[in-house]
């Protein structure tokens, strides 16, 4: 009742603090050594009996001073001043629990981020980095000894994503003997890379490659493959999510089916396939998007189906040799249980048609580099011919627009990594298929990586050319007969310094990459982040780009950014070993960061009760309480805040924890003539 | 029906007289009051700009501080002709955010007792004003003949798209604006590449062998399309296709006959006016012979042009990229 | 006491998942901001509990920021909006109690918007500065002082 | 002890109503034993006695004095400080001396404020606009009157309390209570509470003694109790839509008035280690508002027409802001 008024006194607690340098990323802004020397005068009554200034806390070195401190000093509480809880909050913890303090009696306090790097003034600086200290110490002192939660992982893992990326992670999962959901939209796995023909810089053949692996998975006995599904929700948490997945009717028995193709071969109805053949390809309404799909059944299209659509037909029905259509089927609702999930949804590519002064659509022989992939590709609606719209001339000469919708203000400001190489792997192709004249219109080269850039010097000794400029227009409107007929590039040639106008046969646009238009109910759906962009955003750029802000959910591949197949790969693997390595732990511990209930203090009034979207909040009828369950409970501490009882407590953040913090905050002002001066006595 | 003040300009006043005499004849179907600015002067053209460019700010001022005054019930500020839509606009942008300017503007309009407060007033092109105020469900409800049949390159000239910074006519790089303007009066509007591309200007005066050479591109650009004319919205445009064209012929040695008349105008045979209330037969290249395919009556003395049928492609190969709905109409 | 520009003191109240890393990447990304503003990381906005606002505004915050994950993004799904209802409330009473309402600011900021909240919190100690100190006695903590105030006014 | 060998008692009333005292008498015959038991040495409602009588008493001598009404001038607080200093056991007796309580509403506004009210308010007749002197030279001497603090406070804001008894009035089943027990101490059959421990009330909030039935809440529009044509007797009156702050009021008051249909104002106080009352309030409230969208809960909370009045009726001057801004920068600006 009264705690009002008697200041944070502390006699029995002893606080030691450590103000970091980070070399001079803190103490080049913050005076560290009068911080330090400031914390043990000013905050003597508040418990600081050691306060000491080091060039890097995280160094061993600096965490054995912490140590040594607690058994020499007998700390009972420790506040580092130094970076980012999100950084190295851990590192100290695990620096105390090696001393024997329990890891939750110290706080981290981000003076680098919050202060050293964000500050000009250096006085200012120091006296905030102060401020914050005391805060710290305020806070630490109402810190209370917790364990952390302890969470057993279920061993099955989720894929999302069939590309490569979401191949290579579930085929590691399983080859190490764990079950594997993987969840595809399409009706076959494979992903972008089923589309090309070939892969730079080696020029294997993407189907050489790919359709190996693409079978294993389709065999694999630890692999339950999921696809023309979708996953509906997710509930749960790390190790005991549970998915809700929407497997669509594919109106064939699987178990009859043999994929002899007599149906599609037979189905009378033909569509412009928008998906697999980026549009520029047919396919029947029954079909399977190419020869070597996985699985090897066919789906049949409603929406284009004729018996769907008019009730006659059936044609399929009528040929198939083992029964197999099922005009019936319904949709089926799967829910499984897994302990981690990896998001491997990869990306779409850039909408040329954004860009009108390009025209593609409007000028047939505008192709983009995706539609250029199939028509290269053998299995592709040419036969990888490589012919303008007409379907059957050879181009003369073709330009190749580089950074179509990236490095653009207007579009996307990125970089997408993989049009540089795809665009010199189409030169060669054009060279090596039609002898045409090629032209690359590119801003920078950008060949970074193994043999890239020996793949860049090869083409140009082909003879293609590269102009360096950002194409202006593309048109059809000719000046001279040179020009008749053809489509001419208007550009800059910034090393000539001059506008060139440069006639070709065709146009490839290199359509930049970028996330999938659905990223929003994704990131709400898993419960994820994603950047500005819509690129999911990884627990760190560097050191984590496998793993979420969100326990148990990882990423791979293209959906955390443009990448080319190599890294998809690699970090389908790394995201696979993430999860494996808790799988063989059988459990992870968890923040100890949850919500619980004083049944005395509780007067039943039901406030709480739907604020939880997590379920966790449960009342008791009979008794007349809520109780919170801490296997659900987030921590989000909603309920803390909103229990007109005071009844409901939150550890980790507790009210007495952030009202002492504020006092500390609050106990000194900025300084008014110089020196520090007292806004509030304490 | 909406109010606007309106700046007819120079132009719009004598050699582009149809312009303005088929805009007031199809006003009242559009349902657009136009409230003509007192006293107002020339907006500067393009020399005056490259002459003095502060007198000529002080020039354009002296239109809006007249213009605000006048300010009842509306503020925006309607001009035919894209030179004086630009420069309007020019002038009313660059007192918001440039202060040093500004003031001496403010200071030039103070010495005749005026003033103008940026911001006051909203400076819009006629088309922008046909295009999204009054809209094409009304303009389709008020056709009575349709162009049907009529092919059109729509020209929309530069100097309204760009700057256009909040995609008035769609895209800047290629408005669609007046296409679909067109098509809703059931034209076959062409998809034509240079339709903001350069008229030359007042290149004609400067050096006419560069301005027939841009005014070749745009004449055989129409015509490789086969359209049986082009339609503009900006008098210089239209004086510099028109007029120049058959000086245009001679240089390049061509023997293009490519009318060229306002958006107005071609609203207005659509609402079932007679050609003589658009001010249509002043132009130098007799547009009657193309009108003919509308059932717009032509006096015998000219003959109908045939053209020889448009060879198409044969839709086989490969299909084309679908276009989205925005672009698709 | 006044320096010739009043600093405003400002608690300012992170959500763990979205503006307490955008603190951090405006720090990573080297973008400056005034240094009035002393941040507390809370694990989600909905953990606010108008308890910390006053207890700011009594211990001599000038000014209060809250930010949460855009509405729609909360990492908790939906807190945020229990975040939002509690602030609209507050401004209401506080405004009662004379303390202007724009003392305390909601602003939304995303993991990526390192960008937005330094200029957020730019604008807020600006119109904090606008607002001048809110002024508590010193009073407050301590309640004999009001004495010498009665005791000179019956000297008067 | 005094030479009857009993036990002194005193009750004192600073700004407050009297309701307290009636609410003492109200436990009937209980009051007997207080007289069996104690030697009533000071308690000017009830009995004549002079404050130089209590300064002339021994320190300590007075086993339990029950203090009721707040600080509002030099005067309630030259007796708390006196009571104190005599009394063993102190008592904040009541709302106001817990909590500040209807008198503390004054403290929204500031001291010339209340005065320009009281002295020149459309009631009041003062035609020389006389305001009062807290010295008056007369013949006979200076008249002291005493001078009027800036804002109420609560008794534990002038002295140290040893517990704390909310209530307006505190209920006289709970007086009883709380008389027995210290009798039961007396006779050293029981032991006392902590110091600062709130007794007379329970741990919980009202909604624990609520008969009323109730259902996860969400909260769509609210509504004043006049407004709506007839309220279900058995329904969670916040469900309802009337503000009731029930389940942020201390429990102790068996739920009276929700009971009858009237929506609890939380005279009982804060619950066990809350800070701020009306913060849990305005928390708990809020959060259940059905709208995401800014707009709409600025309509539903239209429906609180004002929120401080209902949040801090009884308990501003013990909120942790105190008081209104006006009535802090008084004397202070």
């Amino acid at each position: 009742m009264s705690k009002e008024q008697n200041q944070p006194q502390n006699d029995k607690e002893r606080v030691g603090v450590y103000i970091c340098h980070c070399g001079s990323n803190i103490a080049g802004v913050v005076d560290v050594e009068d911080v330090a020397v400031w914390a043990k005068e000013e905050l003597a009554d508040e418990g600081v009996v050691v306060s000491r200034d080091y060039k890097f806390m995280c160094s061993s070195l600096g965490q054995e001073m912490i140590e040594n401190d607690i058994k020499e000093q007998g700390l009972t509480r420790v506040v580092v001043a130094a970076c980012s809880p999100h950084l190295h909050e851990q590192t100290f913890r695990t620096a105390c629990g090696r001393a024997g303090l329990n890891p939750y009696l110290s706080e981290l306090v981000s003076i680098r981020e919050q202060v050293s790097w964000v500050t000009t003034d250096k006085q200012m600086a120091t006296e905030k980095a102060k401020a914050m200290v005391a805060g710290g110490v305020e806070r630490v002192i109402e810190n209370e000894p917790l364990e952390p939660l302890r969470v057993p992982i279920h061993p099955a893992t989720l894929v999302v994503g069939g590309g490569i990326a979401g191949i290579q992670a579930a085929l590691e999962i399983a080859d190490a003997g764990n079950q594997v959901y993987l969840v595809e939209r399409e009706p076959s796995i494979g992903g972008h890379m089923a589309q090309f023909d070939k892969t730079f810089p080696t020029l294997d053949c993407a189907a050489c490659i790919l359709t190996p692996r693409m079978v294993s998975v389709g065999e694999h006995p630890n692999i339950e493959l999921l696809t023309w599904s979708e996953v509906e929700r997710v509930d749960g948490y790390v190790g005991n999510f549970s998915v809700t997945v929407r497997k669509r009717p594919r109106y064939i028995d699987v178990d009859l089916c043999t994929g002899c193709g007599i149906c599609w071969e037979k189905c009378p109805k033909k569509v412009i396939d928008e998906v697999f053949e980026e549009g520029i390809g047919y396919r029947t309404a029954v079909y399977t998007p190419f020869p070597q799909a996985v699985p090897k059944y066919p789906v049949i299209d409603a929406e284009t189906c004729i018996y769907f659509q008019n009730g006659k037909c059936r044609a399929c029905e009528k040929l198939c040799p083992t029964g197999a259509i099922k005009f019936d089927q319904e949709e089926e609702i799967l829910l499984l249980d897994v302990g981690n999930i990896i998001i491997a949804t990869g990306f779409e590519t850039f909408d040329a048609r954004r860009i009108p002064e390009y025209g593609y659509g409007r000028l047939a022989n505008v192709f983009t580099s995706v539609e250029f992939e199939r028509m290269c590709n053998a299995a592709g609606p040419t036969e990888g011919e490589i012919v303008l719209r007409d379907g059957v001339t050879k181009p003369e000469s073709v330009g190749i627009v580089h950074c179509v919708g990236s490095r653009d203000r207007n579009y996307n400001n990125y970089c997408s990594v993989i049009c540089c190489m795809s665009s010199l792997k189409f030169a060669h192709l054009v060279k090596e298929r039609t002898g045409a004249e090629v032209y690359n219109f590119y801003i920078d080269m950008r060949t970074a990586y193994k043999d890239y850039d020996e793949f860049y010097q090869r083409v140009m000794e082909e003879g293609v050319l590269f102009v360096r400029g950002r194409v202006a227009e593309i048109t059809d409107a000719t000046r001279n007969p040179g020009e008749e007929g053809k489509l001419v590039i208007q550009v800059e040639d910034t090393l000539a310094g001059r506008q060139r106008r440069i006639p070709v046969d065709m146009a490839v646009l290199a359509v930049g990459l970028q996330p999938r238009s659905d990223t929003k109910e994704l990131t709400k759906k898993f419960g994820i982040s994603c950047s500005a962009a819509g690129w999911i955003t990884e627990k760190h750029p560097k050191l984590d780009p496998v793993a979420t802000m969100t326990e148990g959910i990882f990423i791979a591949g293209a959906v955390q950014g443009p990448k080319d197949i190599p890294t998809s790969v690699a970090q389908g693997a790394a995201a696979a070993a993430r999860v494996l390595s808790r799988i063989s732990m059988g459990e992870i511990s968890l923040e100890p960061v949850r919500a619980t209930v004083d049944e005395a203090k509780c007067s039943g009034c039901r406030i709480c009760n739907n604020l939880c979207p997590f379920n966790a909040i449960i009342f008791h009828e009979d008794r007349m309480v809520t109780e919170i369950n801490h296997a659900l409970c987030q921590g989000c501490g909603t309920c803390v805040a909103a229990c007109p009882a005071g009844a409901i407590s939150g550890t980790g953040f507790s009210n007495e924890q952030i009202m002492a913090q504020i006092d500390g905050l609050l106990a000194f002002s900025f300084p008014q003539n110089g020196d520090l001066v007292e806004m509030v006595p304490v | 029906m909406n109010k606007y003040l309106f700046y007819p300009g120079c132009s719009m006043q004598k050699n582009a007289s149809s312009y303005l005499d088929s805009l007031m004849a199809i006003r009242a179907d559009l349902g657009i009051g136009l409230e003509e600015i007192e006293d107002w002067n020339c907006c500067g053209a393009t020399e005056y700009w490259s002459v003095h460019q502060l007198k000529a700010h002080a020039l354009v001022g002296r239109n809006l501080a007249l213009a605000e005054k006048q300010t009842n019930g509306t503020n925006t500020v309607v001009a035919g002709c894209s030179a004086c839509y630009l420069n309007l606009a020019k002038t009313a942008n660059y007192m918001k955010d440039d202060k040093v300017l500004r003031d001496r503007i403010e200071d030039a309009l103070a010495a005749g007792g005026l003033h103008y407060t940026p911001g006051s007033l909203e400076i819009r092109h006629l088309l922008d004003i046909v295009y999204n105020d009054v809209g094409l469900e009304t303009i389709k409800s008020k056709v009575v003949r349709p162009l049907t049949g009529l092919r059109i390159a729509p020209y929309y000239g530069c100097m309204i798209v760009r700057p256009d910074k909040d995609n008035r006519y769609g895209n800047p790089e290629y408005p669609m604006a007046l296409d679909y303007l067109l098509e809703a009066l059931g034209a076959k509007v062409i998809d034509f590449p240079q339709k903001t591309h350069c008229c030359s200007g007042h290149m004609t005066q400067i050096s006419p062998d560069v301005a027939y050479e841009l005014m070749h591109r745009l004449i055989s650009g129409a015509d490789r399309y086969e359209a049986d004319m082009m339609v503009t919205l900006c008098p210089m445009c239209q004086l510099n296709l028109d007029a120049y064209q058959g000086d245009m012929n001679d240089y390049m040695g061509t023997d293009y006959q490519m009318p060229c008349l306002y958006f107005t105008q071609l609203i207005g045979l659509a609402f079932g006016y007679a050609p003589a209330e658009l001010g249509i037969g002043k132009e130098f290249v007799d547009a009657r012979p193309a009108l003919a395919k509308i059932g717009v009556e032509v006096p015998e003395d000219v003959e109908v042009q045939k053209r020889k049928p448009r060879r198409r492609k044969k839709e086989e190969g490969l299909p084309m990229p679908r276009m989205g709905e925005e672009d698709g109409r | 006491m006044m320096s010739e520009q009043f600093e405003p003191v400002i608690i300012g109240f992170t959500c763990n998942w979205c503006s307490y890393r955008a603190a951090d990447m405006a720090g990573t990304a080297r973008i400056k901001y005034p240094p009035n503003v002393r941040l507390i990381r809370l694990m989600c906005s909905g953990r606010l509990d108008p308890t910390f606002v006053l207890k700011a505004l009594s211990r001599g915050a000038d000014g209060v920021l809250i930010t949460g994950c855009h509405p729609g993004e909360c990492h908790y799904l939906e807190q945020n909006y229990k975040a939002l209802r509690r602030y609209r409330l507050l401004k209401r009473t506080i405004a009662q109690l004379g303390i202007e309402p724009d003392r305390v600011k909601l602003v939304w900021a995303s993991a990526a918007e390192g960008v937005q909240l330094a200029r957020e919190i730019t604008t807020f100690v600006e119109e904090i500065r606008e607002l001048g100190p809110l002024h508590w006695p010193t009073s407050m903590a301590r309640p004999q002082a009001e004495q010498s105030v009665v005791l000179e006014e019956v000297a008067a | 002890m005094s030479e009857n060998g009993k036990p002194k008692f005193a009750m004192y009333w600073a700004a407050s109503c009297g309701g307290c005292e009636i609410a003492v008498l109200n436990i009937n015959e209980k009051i007997l034993d207080v007289d069996a038991n104690f030697d009533v040495v000071f308690w000017p409602v009830a009995m004549d006695a002079k404050y130089k009588d209590v300064e002339a008493m021994p320190d300590k001598s007075i086993l339990l004095t029950l203090f009721n009404g707040g600080i509002r001038n030099e005067e309630n607080e030259h007796l708390a400080k006196l009571l104190r200093q005599k009394s063993q056991i102190l008592v904040a007796f009541g709302s106001c001396a817990t909590e500040g309580c209807i008198p503390g509403l004054a403290n929204f506004s500031s001291k010339e404020q209340i005065f320009d009210a009281v002295y020149e308010g459309v009631s009041t007749d003062n035609p020389d606009h006389t305001r009062p002197q807290y010295n008056y030279d007369m013949p006979e001497g200076i008249l002291h009157i005493p001078p009027f603090y800036p804002q109420l406070k609560t008794l534990d804001q002038v002295v140290d309390v040893d517990y704390f008894m909310p209530g307006c009035p505190p209920e006289s089943h709970q007086i009883a209570a709380v008389v027995e027990l210290v009798i039961k101490v007396l006779n050293g059959e029981a032991e006392l509470p902590p110091k600062g421990t709130v007794i007379g009330a329970g741990p919980s909030t009202v909604c624990d003694e609520c008969g009323r039935k109730r259902n996860v809440k969400t909260i769509t529009e609210f509504v004043r109790i006049h407004e709506i044509e007839n309220i279900d007797p058995e329904l969670c009156l916040l469900e309802q839509g009337i503000l009731c702050n029930g389940p942020a009021t201390r429990s102790g008051c068996s739920a009276r008035c929700p009971a009858v249909g009237a929506a609890c104002i939380g005279c009982y106080g804060p619950a066990e280690g809350v800070v701020d009352y009306g913060a849990r309030m305005m928390s708990a409230v809020a959060s259940v508002i059905d709208s995401k969208d800014p707009a709409e809960i600025d309509a539903i909370l239209d429906g609180i027409p004002d929120p401080a009045g209902s949040f801090y009726r009884f308990s501003l001057p013990h909120s942790l802001l105190r008081a209104g801004k006006s009535a802090w920068s008084n004397g202070n600006s």
